[in-house]
């Protein structure tokens, strides 16, 4: 992403960095370091993977319950809501690539509102569970508290169900948390560029950086897509 | 390595080296060494830190043998005792071994070697050092206010819900300071590929940058996995999400599995840089090909993937099922070979050889001894009916600072001395630094090799009162821990010294042959006052031209 | 610079795919299969992470290297995951007698 | 050797002895290699010394077959040492049938060792020589590891787990018992002696020291005390008119038991636990999942005594086994 565009002789791009020959290999370069850097981000979110996959196989029926408490038609909207933030992103790249400047600038406003969309609702569901009682903590109360009947029954005969539940909840915010801010992180970005693209900085022949930003942003909408069946349709099918 | 493009514009004799514009003298003002953007001015910056940390690590050290002079501890208290040897961990581990020769050597040398102008993302690497040092200021901020006593290795629920000390804030030092390694990793990765030199094939590629592209791949594929391991343990301890509490029904043994994901090939993140350093110098002082060439860059590869499957031999006796133990136990024998592979091909290339005693290769010859017994001490642990025995006890102490101390520090002091006229265009003193070498080497083995039997002997680590019967042994290894420290004195001293004093070194003094030693010491800032194109492999000796500019210039040794 | 460049209509294809894909997901979940509620969650986040990266991440024009990369990746996760599973899986049960642990 | 430098630890369990003939052969192949690498070095560097600054070495000849030898010949050793140490580490996590249950729970900075017959001890164990004795690892706060090195065996005590480890001493002695596992403060004080005594000696100090109720004993108690005959009782509806309500316990130890899901697990220890803490975890085939739970309600000890008493319930038909094994 060493974009700084240095006047370096006169035929060369004013955005070619000075330890690059070609404009190719600068771009391919930076492809490389981003995909490396995504490949750091799988392995990052990889631990939590395993962390659910382990403690799921312990506790099913807690992990069942608890995930039965989540709000699975807001869950639903935000899928959607991000996945057209994906795409709205991937329009912003097309408008570069045909050199339609303004294109560049309502498509990256586009995703920037979606993406903002998706952390309101996330927002909401936060307040609701923190109104529950379910944020793990010294006020956690999964079983006392429960407006369903079905879970003080199963309570009753394993105590450890609220505790088990506690372990799906932490899970539950460490994952949506840490995605959250990945999405903060990636808003900050697309800001960034959308002044950039304004100042009319990117075009046809220079766009490297709307590239990097689209390939965080899809990465950050793969990650959602995973914890979407997860987290929230793991207990769809229970009684409610 | 020879090319058509060395000839700079006049003569390199020793004392115009200095007259022309290097990296050096291209700038002045501390402005241009905060802000560089120049990868032999960040390599020297990290030289800087990375000492620092070095001896903070190493007066840890130092107190932890004091301590273990008597079986009563009488010299601090356990609290104290348990914090130093935390911070000795932490310290050497991750501020130190980790960073070393990627940051300083690597970052110098990788695009020296492979003919670039600079690093494909020099921001990015500036941006690295910075964040080692913020990094290091969260964990020295805990260190003064009384330190962390939960062991490098942070086990759970001890370190979630026991101790009472500065656990997350030298947690996300060591997070911030992930991403510096990330950053170094990510860059070389870009570099080798898309910036080598023409006709610079992967086969013509120095073993060093094979080493340190290997080890760049453990580096982005494992750390994030310990960022994410300590930032659950933060999240436990301040936000209550307690997901390893037993109370819980969290599991311990999966905080385990987490951190040995990445801690074992972080051992590999440690040795691999010191191997490529030492086929270096291997072939610079033999004067020879490397033998084997391909099978040594292989094995590197080798190691960087299967240091992934083995972590498991870290929790033979933790409550890991006995199945999977077997499992790791093999995998553990077969990360190996490769290891076993270099260390004959190294001997090898000593054969018809034309030897040279210079200090980097007594530092080389040191590194292979002592590695082949830290390699076949570890295949010992990987045997489960050993490790049963020896796991937690002086016995492991031993076996990684064999690997650590006698394998990457001989190495990263071995290429300090091979480089140095490079880096500095000076001479260290000569006798200086061959009593160096052989007091690193006295003093290791008398420092560590005691402790392999007190190890068997049944001491455990950590430990800050012990029985009486392991008392002589443990002073022995205080004894030798002087020794060890005067060792790695000598060489601070006399590199500063040789920066004002020594003698000018001209641009070749080993007469060694690869695209660095092609431009002048100190290199431009450029790197290259004209690009190199690159016709033949690496350590080529014997040639025409080579022969002559040897007789020609008659170099040291 | 101008190589290949995605037409806006596969753009819009893919996104329709991925929220059909969605839906589906969404109605699986509500009959009760078992464990084959998770094979079929899986598959269908897999598929969707695979048009996400082909199409909008361009993977299917990039260099092999971008390619072998990105597999890397998600084949170091599996390695994590199968490993440490190895362990779990194998810590005691009916089929497999341990002893003593 | 002298007291003051002891250079090789005692071996006094029947499997110590194996441990250390493994040890010792790979000390041999250790020696040997590290000693061919040395000596190749010292050879090659005086052989092949640079006599001229400007030579240099010859060119060297590619030997494949030097290549593979020495990947394949280390390789071969190496797994030829893993199946040995994999058969020895199966011996030591295989306790014999006839094995005594002791059990330690480990507490921050002590070792609290319990007899079957119930005495309690701190930070010692005494055992009669050549019986082999299986001892269940507990710890109530932080990883801790029960380790006697006289008899090589090492065992972490994890939280939340129960795990185990046997040894049959063969020498009588004192022998140190350490804690391996960093566990705070005074973790290198959470050590202690196993005192290893001739089975006569054994008695009598059993019959000097503490003898509380045996494990078994006091689990009979609890098992009526705490209700559980109401419903696990010996024999079922038949005698009385009205029909149990829970599976019957004789001889269910080590028993395959098929579970309400289908799937079929053995009865050990952490089963009868986990159906004593979660008893909805396990639930049996053709039971309803009505039993309450205990969790809370039963301490560390009396768990274990409750789960010695089951473990000792003979076959259907035998009165309970008051007594125990010694």
């Amino acid at each position: 992403m060493a974009s700084s565009p240095l006047a370096h002789g006169a035929h060369h791009h004013p955005a070619l960095a000075h330890q690059f020959d070609t404009m190719e290999q600068q771009k391919e370069s930076s492809t490389l370091g981003m995909w490396l850097f995504l490949v750091t981000e799988i392995m990052f979110f990889g631990g939590l993977f395993l962390t659910y996959v382990v403690y799921r196989s312990r506790f099913p029926a807690a992990f069942l319950l608890a995930s039965n408490s989540l709000n699975v038609l807001l869950g639903g909207i935000n899928t959607a809501v991000l996945i057209g933030s994906s795409l709205t992103m991937a329009l912003a790249i097309w408008a570069a690539q045909v050199n339609w400047r303004k294109g560049i600038v309502i498509f990256l406003l586009a995703t920037i509102g979606l993406g903002s969309t998706f952390l309101v609702i996330k927002g909401f569901e936060y307040h609701d569970k923190f109104v529950e009682h379910h944020v793990p903590g010294p006020n956690f109360n999964f079983v006392e508290e429960n407006p369903n009947v079905h879970i003080r029954q199963i309570a009753a005969r394993d105590p450890n169900l609220g505790r088990h539940a506690s372990i799906f909840f932490s899970l539950y915010f460490i994952m949506t948390g840490l995605h959250a801010t990945h999405m903060v992180i990636g808003i900050a970005v697309l800001i960034v560029m959308v002044v950039l693209s304004w100042k009319g900085k990117y075009d046809a022949r220079y766009y490297n950086p709307l590239e990097m930003t689209g390939l965080y942003w899809h990465f950050v909408d793969i990650v959602w897509i995973f914890l979407f069946p997860l987290l929230y349709l793991l207990g769809a099918h229970a009684a409610r | 390595m020879n090319t058509s493009a060395a000839a700079t514009p006049e003569p390199t004799t020793a004392e115009t080296a200095f007259e022309r514009p290097n990296y050096l003298n291209a700038v002045y003002g501390v402005r241009s060494w905060l802000l560089t953007r120049d990868h032999k001015r960040i390599a020297i910056l990290y030289l800087i830190s990375v000492t620092i940390f070095f001896a903070l690590g190493s007066l840890m050290a130092a107190l932890v043998r004091l301590e273990l002079l008597t079986p009563e501890g009488d010299l601090m208290g356990p609290d104290t005792y348990n914090r130093v040897f935390t911070m000795h961990g932490i310290i050497m581990v991750f501020f130190f071994l980790i960073p070393a020769i990627p940051a300083v050597l690597g970052n110098f040398l990788v695009p020296l070697m492979i003919g670039a102008k600079d690093l494909a993302m020099p921001k990015l690497n500036l941006a690295s050092w910075y964040v080692y040092n913020i990094g290091a200021a969260f964990t020295l901020w805990a260190i003064f206010n009384g330190g962390v006593d939960t062991g490098w290795t942070f086990y759970t629920p001890f370190s979630t819900n026991y101790s009472n000390t500065y656990v997350v804030s030298t947690a996300l030092g060591i997070f911030i300071t992930g991403f510096s390694t990330i950053f170094t990793g990510l860059n070389f990765i870009v570099t080798i590929h898309r910036m080598r030199a023409p006709g610079l094939t992967w086969f013509r590629l120095p073993l060093f940058i094979w080493s340190t592209y290997a080890t760049s791949l453990i580096v982005v594929l494992g750390t994030p996995v310990i960022a994410i391991t300590l930032l659950l343990v933060g999240a436990e301890r301040l936000l209550h999400l307690g997901v390893f509490d037993p109370k819980l029904g969290g599991d311990p043994v999966l905080f385990q599995h987490l951190f040995w994901f990445y801690s074992h090939p972080a051992v590999y993140i440690m040795i691999l840089p010191a191997m490529g350093v030492i086929s270096e110098l291997v072939a610079a002082f033999a004067r020879k090909r490397v033998f084997g060439y391909k099978f040594v860059a292989f094995a590197s590869v080798g190691i960087a993937v299967l240091g992934f499957l083995v972590w498991g031999h870290h929790m033979f006796v933790a409550g890991e099922s006995v199945y999977a133990a077997t499992i790791f136990s093999v995998l553990s024998m077969l990360v190996a070979v490769p290891s076993a592979i270099k260390v004959f091909n190294w001997t090898a290339t000593l054969y018809e050889g034309s030897i040279s005693y210079e200090t980097p290769m007594l530092y080389a010859l040191g590194f292979i001894g002592l590695f082949t017994i830290g390699g076949l001490t570890g295949v010992m642990l990987a045997t489960l009916g050993i490790d049963v025995h020896v796991h937690d006890t002086y016995f492991i102490v031993a076996h990684f600072h064999y690997i650590m101390v006698g394998g990457t520090i001989m190495a990263y002091l071995g290429g300090l001395h091979y480089w140095w006229p490079k880096i500095s265009g000076k001479l260290y003193p000569n006798f200086l630094s061959r009593l160096s070498a052989l007091l690193v080497f006295v003093g290791f083995n008398l420092t560590f090799a005691p402790q392999f039997v007190l190890g068997y002997l049944g001491m455990p680590r950590r430990y800050w009162s012990y029985p009486p019967e392991f008392q002589v042994l443990n002073v022995l290894s205080t004894a030798g821990a002087s020794i060890l420290g005067v060792g790695y004195m000598l060489p601070l001293f006399y590199f500063i010294w040789s920066m004002r004093y020594g003698r000018k070194s001209g641009d070749n003094p080993w007469g060694a042959v690869g695209l660095e030693w092609d431009t002048t010491s100190p290199p431009p800032t450029e790197n290259f006052y004209t690009m190199p194109v690159v016709t033949q492999g690496p350590y080529e000796y014997n040639r025409e031209e080579v022969h002559n500019r040897l007789t020609q210039e008659a170099p040291l040794g | 610079m101008a190589e290949h460049v995605t037409s806006r209509k596969v753009y819009f294809l893919v996104f329709a795919a991925l929220i059909v894909l969605t839906v589906v997901t969404w109605l699986v979940a509500q009959v009760d299969l078992g464990w084959a509620n998770d094979v079929v969650a899986l598959t269908i986040a897999v598929t969707k992470a695979v048009l996400v990266l082909l199409f909008f991440m361009h993977v299917r024009t990039s260099t092999r290297m971008t390619i072998l990369t990105a597999t890397a990746g998600f084949f170091w996760l599996v390695i994590l995951i199968g490993l440490t599973l190895a362990d779990y899986l194998t810590r005691g049960s009916s089929w497999l007698p341990v002893p003593g642990k | 050797m002298n007291p003051q430098l002891p250079l090789f630890p005692e071996s006094a369990s029947a499997l110590s002895g194996e441990v250390d003939l493994l040890f010792s052969i790979w000390c041999v192949i250790s020696v040997f290699f590290s000693a061919l690498i040395a000596g190749l070095i010292l050879y090659f560097m005086t052989r092949y010394r640079r006599r001229h600054p400007e030579d240099v070495g010859a060119n060297e000849r590619a030997a494949i077959w030097l290549e593979v030898g020495w990947s394949v010949i280390p390789l071969a050793i190496m797994l030829a040492m893993f199946a040995w140490g994999t058969r020895v580490f199966f011996r030591i996590y295989r306790p014999p049938k006839d094995a005594v249950q002791f059990s330690a729970i480990g507490k921050q900075w002590m070792w609290k060792v319990q007899h079957p017959g119930g005495q309690r001890e701190i930070n010692t164990l005494h055992v009669p020589v050549n019986q082999p004795i299986r001892v269940t690892l507990a710890s109530e706060d932080v990883i801790h590891s029960f380790y006697i090195p006289a008899f090589r065996v090492k065992q972490d005590a994890v939280p939340g787990r129960e795990t185990s480890i046997w040894f049959q001493a063969t020498k009588p002695g004192t022998y140190h018992l350490f804690c391996a596992e960093y566990c705070g403060t005074e973790h290198s004080r959470m050590i202690g002696w196993v005192i290893v005594m001739e089975p006569q000696d054994y008695e009598n100090w059993l019959a000097g020291g503490a003898t509380g109720k045996s494990m078994v004993a006091s689990g009979a108690e609890l098992f009526q005390s705490l209700a559980c005959v109401t419903c696990h009782r010996a024999g079922n509806a038949g005698d009385t008119g009205r029909v149990a309500r829970g599976p019957a316990l004789e001889g269910l130890y080590n028993r395959q038991v098929k579970l309400a899901d289908g799937r079929t697990i053995i009865a050990d220890d952490n089963y009868i636990r986990e159906s004593i803490l979660t008893p909805t975890a396990k639930i049996v085939a053709g039971w309803e999942p009505v039993m309450p739970t205990f969790q809370g309600q039963v301490s560390e000890e009396q768990l274990t005594e409750l789960i010695a008493y089951i473990r000792s319930l003979g076959p259907a038909g035998s009165a309970p086994a008051g007594g125990g094994q010694p």
